[in-house]
């Protein structure tokens, strides 16, 4: 991946949770506050429009650009929890080469997922990001050797799967814990676009 | 959907707008989305602020002012603010003694605060959080996120800026508002669902014999359904839910809070508070201060909630201290 | 229906129970429904007192108290008061230096408080009465009982019992009140129909796509419908039809009412108070004061009225003249 | 008619509002605000209650104290309007006689009627009692000769033609009057109650 392949994800995620930006309202709505949608759509275009005035010189400054971005332009749960992700996903990729390979993204991918972790305190199960964002990065890693398309293909795959999994679940972290049994049989929106975010990856490397 | 808007993603900024024109006395920055006194920071004493997603109003904009908040910030509907905002805020209201920031428990809203506190702390300016979570309809347990904060906020927020106001330390305000916090709960009801501006439809559908017991404020669903039933039954339910989760010891004081959810009309709020009232005095809780009315809401949902606060000479001194605010007024 | 109630029959006197537990500086009447001023009849001073149908709180029970109303008399749900219970009001807040009557025109209130009015001059009170018909969407011909009262009706009471206050008689009383109403215009639109206890029923059917233009505050459908449209333009209809009705010249100030119906949020009332700040100030007209909020409601009903008050030094001064009612405080 | 028959009137009035008091309030729903028919069974209901604590010697009492009690409970336009009514009918009849015949209550009818423009200002074909009530006293008039019950009758036919006849009429007192153009079309629930009266009175006679 390079510095032009990194941009064309995040203009791809854009453009896919601003096309899906009532999808995952509805699925917020649901057991949430209906503003998921709205909140990625607004983050989203206000990371590409920070790219697009900038001049990131690595595949890691284009990812901590995003994720602060995200950072102040979200807010909610999903602001501080994506945004920290694609800052540490950013600052644990190499700071000296501007392409990346695809076992140095799976690391970095990993690290997102501990950041997520650490702020969340979410363990998997609890129906949230971690859900499908878990899965991703082990498939990610599992299929790096095949190269990133592959890498990220599978990774997309294992977040589709987490994502749908996580409607039979109980909800422990977030708005929906509110619910209690309640939010069983209802598709998190986090994990939803958490597998736009993979899918997005899968499609800008294919 | 039917509003009183121009464009959805427009609506905070629009009605901030409202709120500067009204309130002079108010320093409103309707880009970054802060509400200030117009006299911050105020010298030698701490600053106090709150925030959290709006839908709420008037919490917490129309607690700005003399003897309450030194500022809010407003972030999207049922948004968390973002921690540039709430960092913002914070240098505005610091006059060196610190600042108090006063969080709903939501998960959003305490990630946001926690990184604006660390980004403010990093300048030099102590942060101190006051977490609310008076909400006795979800449980405090692993299988949650928490308690969440609704209508004692009002209470932390009057109480902690009474005594801010008279040049307490960060500790100490911050300490008032959590004993607050802790000597609250809180229980709602709906009859409706809201409508956010950019779902453009409510929440969930609630047949019209039936109500949402034990809801937040953010338009999602409550704990159960229930038939509906006479505002006796709904009170009662809900003064049991909220003594049995904090049960007060026949003579204390309380402050209490009838609020309405944003489109109940206050003449069921006043019938609701005549059953409330009745039901404490049963109980033998003697009611010190009440107030019934809109005061932290869910846009337009029709519903209510309780607020029971167990109140000290200290805590009811500083609720009456004078307070100049848009949404709270006396004394002054 | 869904409401916070027991018994359709008992909403009014209900309510009014709440209203005696939480304000016990008020002398609540439960049976008769007459709410007084704990220190009434204050000596000396005229008494000011109103009344109409429930429905409209806090009109008009919330503007009880030092510096507005000596009393008021709530009659049944949309329904005025009756001639046996605004005697008695009048005789409660008499205190010998005559008594004034703040009536909104409607034919019901109209002809009950001149019943009133009669019984009272028979016991030898002096009864004044300020008429307030300040609602412009009804134009004031012989093919109409003429404009209706509305909005208005907080300014003129503040205003009558700011001056009833400083021991003026009861003849320069109802003449500040009724110059405040002349000097009035307001304008309501509605999104939504309201739901009587008894009716149970919305009073009209409104599609998801059409608003009721020109409300009371009665649940009657308006003038006329119109498709739904942004804020800012139904804040401009409503604006025009106020300047259009009462002109104002450039330069003027005035008292600006943004309120809501009930059923209307807070965010969305100050988003509207946003839009018409900036035409009134495009028009030259100075907004001197202004109030947000839920002040004249119909129920349940979701909408908004605009009031503009043309107001000179005196009514100014007495709107700011201390005041101390469950509704309106400050200085105080 | 007697003190018996004149108590039974109220009570049948009572009844018949109490009955109908759903579709006044629907008829006042449309062109009011619906507090009609509860209104009107708040306060016969209270008339009925008043008579039979009390113990009027003539019909004139029977009628006053209906009068004096609608006036106290009812509230509204309705309330003062009929009070009145009621009131003007019984002080118009003898006082000295337990018993009145045809032209005598036919006179007092007219008496209430002329009480009523007094308080109202309303003239026909505003949109009121007015249009019912009139019609009603003419044909009782014009029908005494012929008995109570055959007047009773005849004002209870005329009652209900002109109650229908406000449909078309665009209204000018009252609440109604605010819709302008637009109460065309709705009967008027204030005529509707009036010819309930005059039906109630039909029926007792009869
Ligand atoms: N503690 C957490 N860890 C990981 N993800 C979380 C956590 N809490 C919430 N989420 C995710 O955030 C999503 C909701 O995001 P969003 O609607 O933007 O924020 P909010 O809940 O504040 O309205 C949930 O669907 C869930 O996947
Ligand atoms: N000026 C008037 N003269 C005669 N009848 C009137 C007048 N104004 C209103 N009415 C009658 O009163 C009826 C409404 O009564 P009601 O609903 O009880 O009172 P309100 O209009 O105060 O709610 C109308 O349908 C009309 O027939
Ligand atoms: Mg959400
Ligand atoms: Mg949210
Ligand atoms: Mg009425
Ligand atoms: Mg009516």
């Amino acid at each position: 991946m390079d510095v032009a392949l990194a941009r064309s994800w995040i203009i791809e995620v854009s453009a896919a949770v601003t096309e899906q930006a009532d999808y995952l309202t509805q699925l917020d709505s649901a057991i949430g506050d209906a503003d998921h949608g709205v909140n990625l759509k607004r983050g989203f275009t206000a990371a590409v429009a920070a790219l697009e005035g900038a001049d990131p010189k690595t595949v890691g400054d284009v990812l901590v650009k995003t994720g602060t971005t995200l950072v102040s332009k979200v807010g909610g749960a999903a602001g501080p929890l994506y945004g920290t992700a694609f800052r540490a996903i950013g600052k644990a990729l190499p700071a000296d080469s501007s392409t990346v390979d695809a076992a140095e993204l799976g690391a970095a991918l990993r690290a997102g997922l501990a950041a997520v972790q650490k702020l969340g305190a979410a363990v998997p199960g609890d129906k949230t990001i971690v859900d499908a964002y878990g899965p991703a990065v082990a498939a990610f890693e599992k299929a790096a050797d095949d190269g990133l398309t592959a890498a990220a293909r599978a990774a997309a795959d294992a977040a589709a799967e987490g994502m749908r999994a996580t409607t039979e679940l109980h909800a422990r972290k977030g708005r929906a814990s509110y619910l209690g049994p309640r939010s069983v049989g209802h598709q998190d929106p986090g994990a939803t676009s958490t597998w736009l975010i993979f899918q997005a990856l899968a499609d800008v490397t294919s | 959907m039917k509003k009183f808007i121009n464009d959805p993603a427009a609506v905070v900024r629009e009605a901030l707008a409202g709120v500067a024109a009204a309130h002079p006395d108010l320093r409103v920055d309707i880009e970054q989305q802060i509400v200030v006194r117009a006299d911050a920071p105020v010298a030698g004493k701490v600053g106090v602020l709150s925030g959290g997603g709006s839908g709420h109003e008037p919490l917490h904009g129309g607690f700005v002012g003399l003897g309450m908040l030194d500022a809010a910030v407003p972030g999207e509907v049922f948004t968390s603010p973002v921690p540039d905002q709430i960092l913002a805020a914070t240098q505005a209201v610091n006059a060196g003694a610190g600042v108090v920031h006063i969080v709903k428990n939501y998960t959003g809203d305490v990630m946001n605060f926690q990184m604006a506190a660390e980004l403010a702390g990093d300048e030099g300016i102590e942060v101190q959080t006051v977490l609310v979570d008076d909400d006795v309809a979800v449980e405090d347990s692993t299988w949650t996120a928490g308690r969440r904060g609704t209508g004692a906020t009002v209470i932390v927020e009057k109480v902690a800026g009474a005594l801010a106001e008279t040049g307490a330390s960060a500790a100490a305000v911050a300490a008032a508002g959590s004993r607050v916090n802790e000597q609250s709960a809180s229980f709602a009801v709906a009859l409706t669902a809201c409508t956010t501006p950019a779902a453009g439809k409510p929440g969930f559908e609630l047949p019209d014999d039936e109500i949402e017991v034990g809801v937040g404020i953010h338009g999602e669903p409550g704990r159960r359904r229930e038939k509906l039933r006479p505002a006796r039954e709904i009170a009662a339910m809900t003064v049991e839910a909220i003594l049995g989760a904090k049960p007060l010891s026949a003579g204390s004081e309380a402050i209490v809070l009838v609020n309405g959810l944003g489109g109940t009309p206050l003449i069921e709020l006043y019938l609701l508070y005549g059953e409330v009232a009745a039901l404490l005095d049963k109980a033998g809780v003697r009611v010190a201060r009440n107030l019934v009315g809109n005061y932290v809401t869910s846009l337009d949902m029709a519903g209510m909630s309780v607020t029971v606060c167990r109140a000290d000479p200290e805590i009811l001194r500083l609720w009456d201290a004078p307070v100049r605010t848009p949404a709270l007024r006396w004394g002054v």
